[in-house]
């Protein structure tokens, strides 16, 4: 199983469990605004400590709350494309690109640095600030960064929303060789039906979440 | 009670707190409005004084100052005396076992040893110029000028003693009656220094009838007695 | 500790109308200061921030004595201010306050620098375009934005012009129930020997009134607790 | 103004050890403190908050007498770093620079307090998910964030001990050559009638030296310049 | 000519020129990320300055170089739904809802606040802050904070880019009535094609921008 999944998480009043098994390939999570889509990813990465269950990616438990078991975010080795971007405001572009980059051993990278800025066409906002970028650059910038950090599994929260078309296809493309050729795990959020049928092995539904007592 | 307001205003030297007070305390025993007395470092107040601050009566610890006031014409002509006089002595824990006769050649600095020699600043304060003076006099200056611990003013210096800080300090003899945790070890003869004397008088600015009234009370015999209580020496 | 003595009232209520007429006239000033130094760019800027730091870096004495030279009543900010508004400082509880505010100035400016600093400009577009005028973005937006430093900038000039005494001694002296505020009843009681008892209970009554300033900016900055939530880790 | 005398350059040279040294030493304690206020939830925080504050609220002789009991030859603390590290304090410059240090303490933790609060733990854990563990997101992006209160702490601390003397002359003494900062030697020539050129030249010595952590700060400020950028309006 | 633009535009190195005239209803801006479709918006917003060029809406002149007219940002009476949200962090959501509706007289409100709340689906979320909401919330109540404000236009940057697909299409209808029954001019940007057909009635490319020499 790509992940296997079966936890609680409390945010604020509200109350969400989730429970399913996905195979391999790219795992759609579907379901409303506010259902909790975002809360589980932060679960999965270790950003969200969940008051009950279990959490396994490939096989390996990131997360045990019986048998005490909670990877710092640090070893998970995932690749997180937040909703809200979270680019590093003091870095140029470059550094946010490079971050993890720099952490990981050569032999474990499996994508050059020139191909993902190509992908993404970034290649011309190396030393911009991210301040200075536009709403689509950002976005391709966080993808850039979290791919380039040679992660073992994906988490994507809307990674496209504000991708115009042509880029969009170029990085659907790239998306499917990664679960295809690589294949790695990956979670996606969208609430694009399209783009969810086109890539999702498998689509589990989120419910809207319930306010505990 | 009368109100506060119109009672003079006296500006004294830090040292004279204890005394300055009690004189104000038989004053106003008397009958009189109790002056209100601000203590603080002479060169601050002459400073006061100088900008122009609404006072009526100035107490100074050296003669210096007052000379710098008198000479501006801010003194009420006829009304400057020097009414106190003070010693200067040496003085030690009182648990010390150190007794010096104070002269020329006496051991200080042994007696110190890896200990310093507490004093007013020398560089401004005037207890520490009148014992610089001494030192000077009497040959010793230059055995000690390494083993000063100089202290903001001359209280300061006594606290260092009789804290333990400094094994050794020089205070004005009032002060060491004042503080039963230090005994005086030695007196500084008084021909090794200026006279140690506070100049009083009535400043050109004051309006205020009680204050020369208070002037006079303080060089009076009956004043001069208070002082004299807290081992001031009276001229 | 037993109650308190009459004069021991009397300094802690004199020091208590000090520091607060202080800070209360000391707080717009600072904060134009800090929007000056924040938002403007103009020649002369590090000047005036040095300036500001002025009475931070000179021994509070010279600050003192620089007061006497400027609001002395002989000096022409002296006598403007006693000829306009009929207001002295020399030797009065108004000469104690200006000392206090002076010295807590450069403490009240940075903080509160440093907030605006931070207060992102976009959200005072978001406002502008919402339709309001700059001075309604300003109280809606960018003040509570910057409430951490403004408080911040109470408490650290509150405890500064609580524990105020150089400047103060040399330009207001040491008057009993008009300018003897706690740090100069603390000078005059360590004058006399022995007197460490008087010492510490002054002392106690300044870290009272201080500790008062901080829990009550503690609350205010929970109560209005810019609710960051959603914190993740 | 012409050159300097030898003995103002001794009296330079010193403040500007004392200082320095002080600062260095108060820097990494007073993160320390900042973080713990910023960062940690427990029990009996506002009584921390409040003893950080103590020097600030107590007159500076006040604590120059509380050093003096506590770092004394005979006081416990002050035995402990003579017999371990052979570290004196009593009227030695190291006194001098432990007075300065105590003294900047509120007004460096307050800064940095400030600007700790302020940063986006977000981008934290944002860093986390890229492989850096809890020490270099530490260091790649809390410290570079809240740098603007690191300055702001460099240059109040700095100001603040360049400018301290209450503490300092009671704890250290005046010793010329060994604990004679700039407002000790200032304080001395204030005793003396007429003095006010030699004042003058001291006191600008001083402001020369705290403008230049001032403009050193600023440009450090503007080379990091975090590129807000893109600033609408 | 409700949308009436010739403008040119400086962010850092690069200049942007438009030049447009649209008549009523909906007009949508297309292009390639970094092209500069939000930057025209702040400039209609007022928030940029343009360094040539004159920018009319309705007939009203908002911004005219030659004529030295700059029309402050709050008399431009825009409702604006930032690409980036902005909602007001230290305000909880319905004060950053009514801030707009409490500065302009109650006979130039043109939408009930019950129905903004059913038709956004936010009704719930009244006393939160925004930091605690989701993606897709955050994004409703923006578009609820700029439609309240009373706006005499509309300037919409993918307003919908993380809202799911059932809200979409009661606010994609609400958007309809606004521009139909109000004949409000909207200025609208987004990357999804259908949903740009569907909306405007004029479609405006805009050009990549070029790098100022
Ligand atoms: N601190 C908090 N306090 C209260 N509720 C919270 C808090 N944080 C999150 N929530 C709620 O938890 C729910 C799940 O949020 P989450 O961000 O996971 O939703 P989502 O599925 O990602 O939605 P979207 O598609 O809009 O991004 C939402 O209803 C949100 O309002
Ligand atoms: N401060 C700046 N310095 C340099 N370039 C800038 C700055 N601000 C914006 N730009 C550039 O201006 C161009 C237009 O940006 P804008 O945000 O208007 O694009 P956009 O069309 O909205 O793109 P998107 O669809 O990605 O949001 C982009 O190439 C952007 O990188
Ligand atoms: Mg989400
Ligand atoms: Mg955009």
């Amino acid at each position: 199983m790509s992940f296997d999944i079966a936890v609680t998480l409390q945010r604020g009043h509200v109350r969400m469990t989730y429970e399913f098994a996905a195979g391999p390939g790219l795992t759609a999570l579907f379901g409303p605004s506010g259902a909790g889509k975002t809360s589980l990813l932060d679960a999965v990465a270790g950003l969200v400590r969940p008051i009950e269950g279990r959490i396994a990616v490939s096989g390996a438990t990131l997360f045990d709350r019986a048998q005490r078991i909670n990877l710092r975010p640090e070893k998970r080795r995932c690749g997180y494309v937040f909703q809200d971007l979270r680019l590093f405001p003091h870095r140029c572009v470059r550094d946010n690109l490079l971050f993890g980059w720099k952490r990981v051993s050569p032999d474990e990278r499996w994508l050059g640095i020139d191909v993902a800025l190509n992908l993404l066409g970034i290649g011309h906002l190396l030393d911009r600030m991210p301040a200075t970028l536009s709403g689509g650059e950002a976005q391709r910038v966080a993808i850039g960064r979290a791919l380039l950090s040679a992660p073992r599994f994906l988490l994507m929260d809307e990674p496209l929303a504000s991708v115009d078309a042509d880029r969009r296809e170029e990085i659907l493309r790239l998306i499917e060789r990664i679960r295809d050729e690589l294949s790695l795990p990956i979670l996606y959020v969208s609430h694009d039906r399209a783009e969810v049928e086109r890539l999702a092995q498998q689509i589990i539904p989120v419910e809207p979440a319930h306010s505990a007592a | 009670a009368t109100r506060s307001e119109d009672a003079p205003i006296v500006l004294a030297a830090a040292s004279l707190q204890e005394s300055m007070n009690a004189a104000a305390d038989a004053w106003e025993a008397k009958g009189h409005r109790r002056p209100r007395i601000s203590f603080a470092g002479s060169s601050a107040l002459a400073r006061q004084v100088e900008a122009g601050a609404p006072a009526d009566l100035f107490v100074s610890a050296d003669e210096a100052w007052m000379d710098e006031l008198e000479s501006k014409n801010l003194l009420r002509s006829g009304t400057r005396s020097s009414f106190l006089r003070n010693t200067l002595v040496l003085i030690a824990p009182t648990d010390s076992k150190t007794i010096l006769a104070v002269r020329p050649g006496m051991p200080l600095a042994e007696e110190l040893g890896s200990g310093r020699l507490a004093i007013a600043d020398p560089g401004g304060v005037p207890a520490g110029i009148y014992a610089k003076q001494s030192l000077t006099n009497l040959g010793l200056w230059d055995s000690v000028r390494g083993k000063l611990a100089p202290a903001e003013n001359v209280r300061a210096a006594l606290a260092l003693v009789s804290r333990g800080a400094a094994p050794l300090g020089v205070v004005y003899g009032t002060d060491a009656q004042a503080d039963p945790a230090v005994k005086v070890a030695g007196v500084f003869p008084q021909t090794s220094h200026d006279p140690i004397s506070y100049p009083v008088a009535l400043l050109d600015s004051s309006r205020n009838p009680d204050a020369e009234h208070f002037r006079q009370f303080l060089i009076s015999s009956e004043g001069k007695a208070i002082f004299r209580r807290f081992g001031f020496g009276t001229q | 500790m037993s109650g308190l003595s009459p004069a021991e009232w009397e300094v802690l209520l004199l020091s208590l109308k000090v520091s607060a007429v202080a800070i209360a006239a000391a707080l717009p000033l600072a904060f134009g200061l800090a929007w000056m130094l924040a938002r403007w760019r103009f020649p002369g800027k590090v000047v005036l921030d040095a300036v500001v730091h002025l009475p931070l870096v000179l021994p509070p004495v010279v600050t003192g004595w620089l007061l006497l030279l400027t609001f002395g009543t002989n000096a022409p900010m002296g006598r403007f201010f006693a000829e306009t508004i009929g207001l002295t400082f020399l030797f009065r509880w108004t000469g104690a306050a200006l000392a206090a505010a002076v010295m807590a100035l450069p403490l009240m400016v940075r903080a509160m620098r440093l907030s605006l600093e931070a207060v992102d400009r976009r959200l005072e577009s978001a406002a502008r375009t919402l339709g309001a005028g700059p001075w309604r973005t300003f109280l809606t937006i960018t003040l509570p934005l910057a409430l951490p430093g403004i408080l911040a900038a109470l408490v650290l000039g509150l405890a500064r012009s609580v524990g105020e005494f150089g400047a103060t001694i040399t330009f207001a002296s040491n008057i009993p129930g008009e300018t003897q505020t706690l740090p100069l009843a603390i000078y005059s009681a360590l004058q006399l020997p022995g007197s460490e008892l008087q010492v510490a209970r002054l002392a106690a009554l300044s870290v009272l009134l201080s500790v008062g300033a901080l829990v009550l900016s503690e609350w205010l900055a929970r109560r209005s607790g810019h609710g960051k939530g959603r914190h993740v880790l």
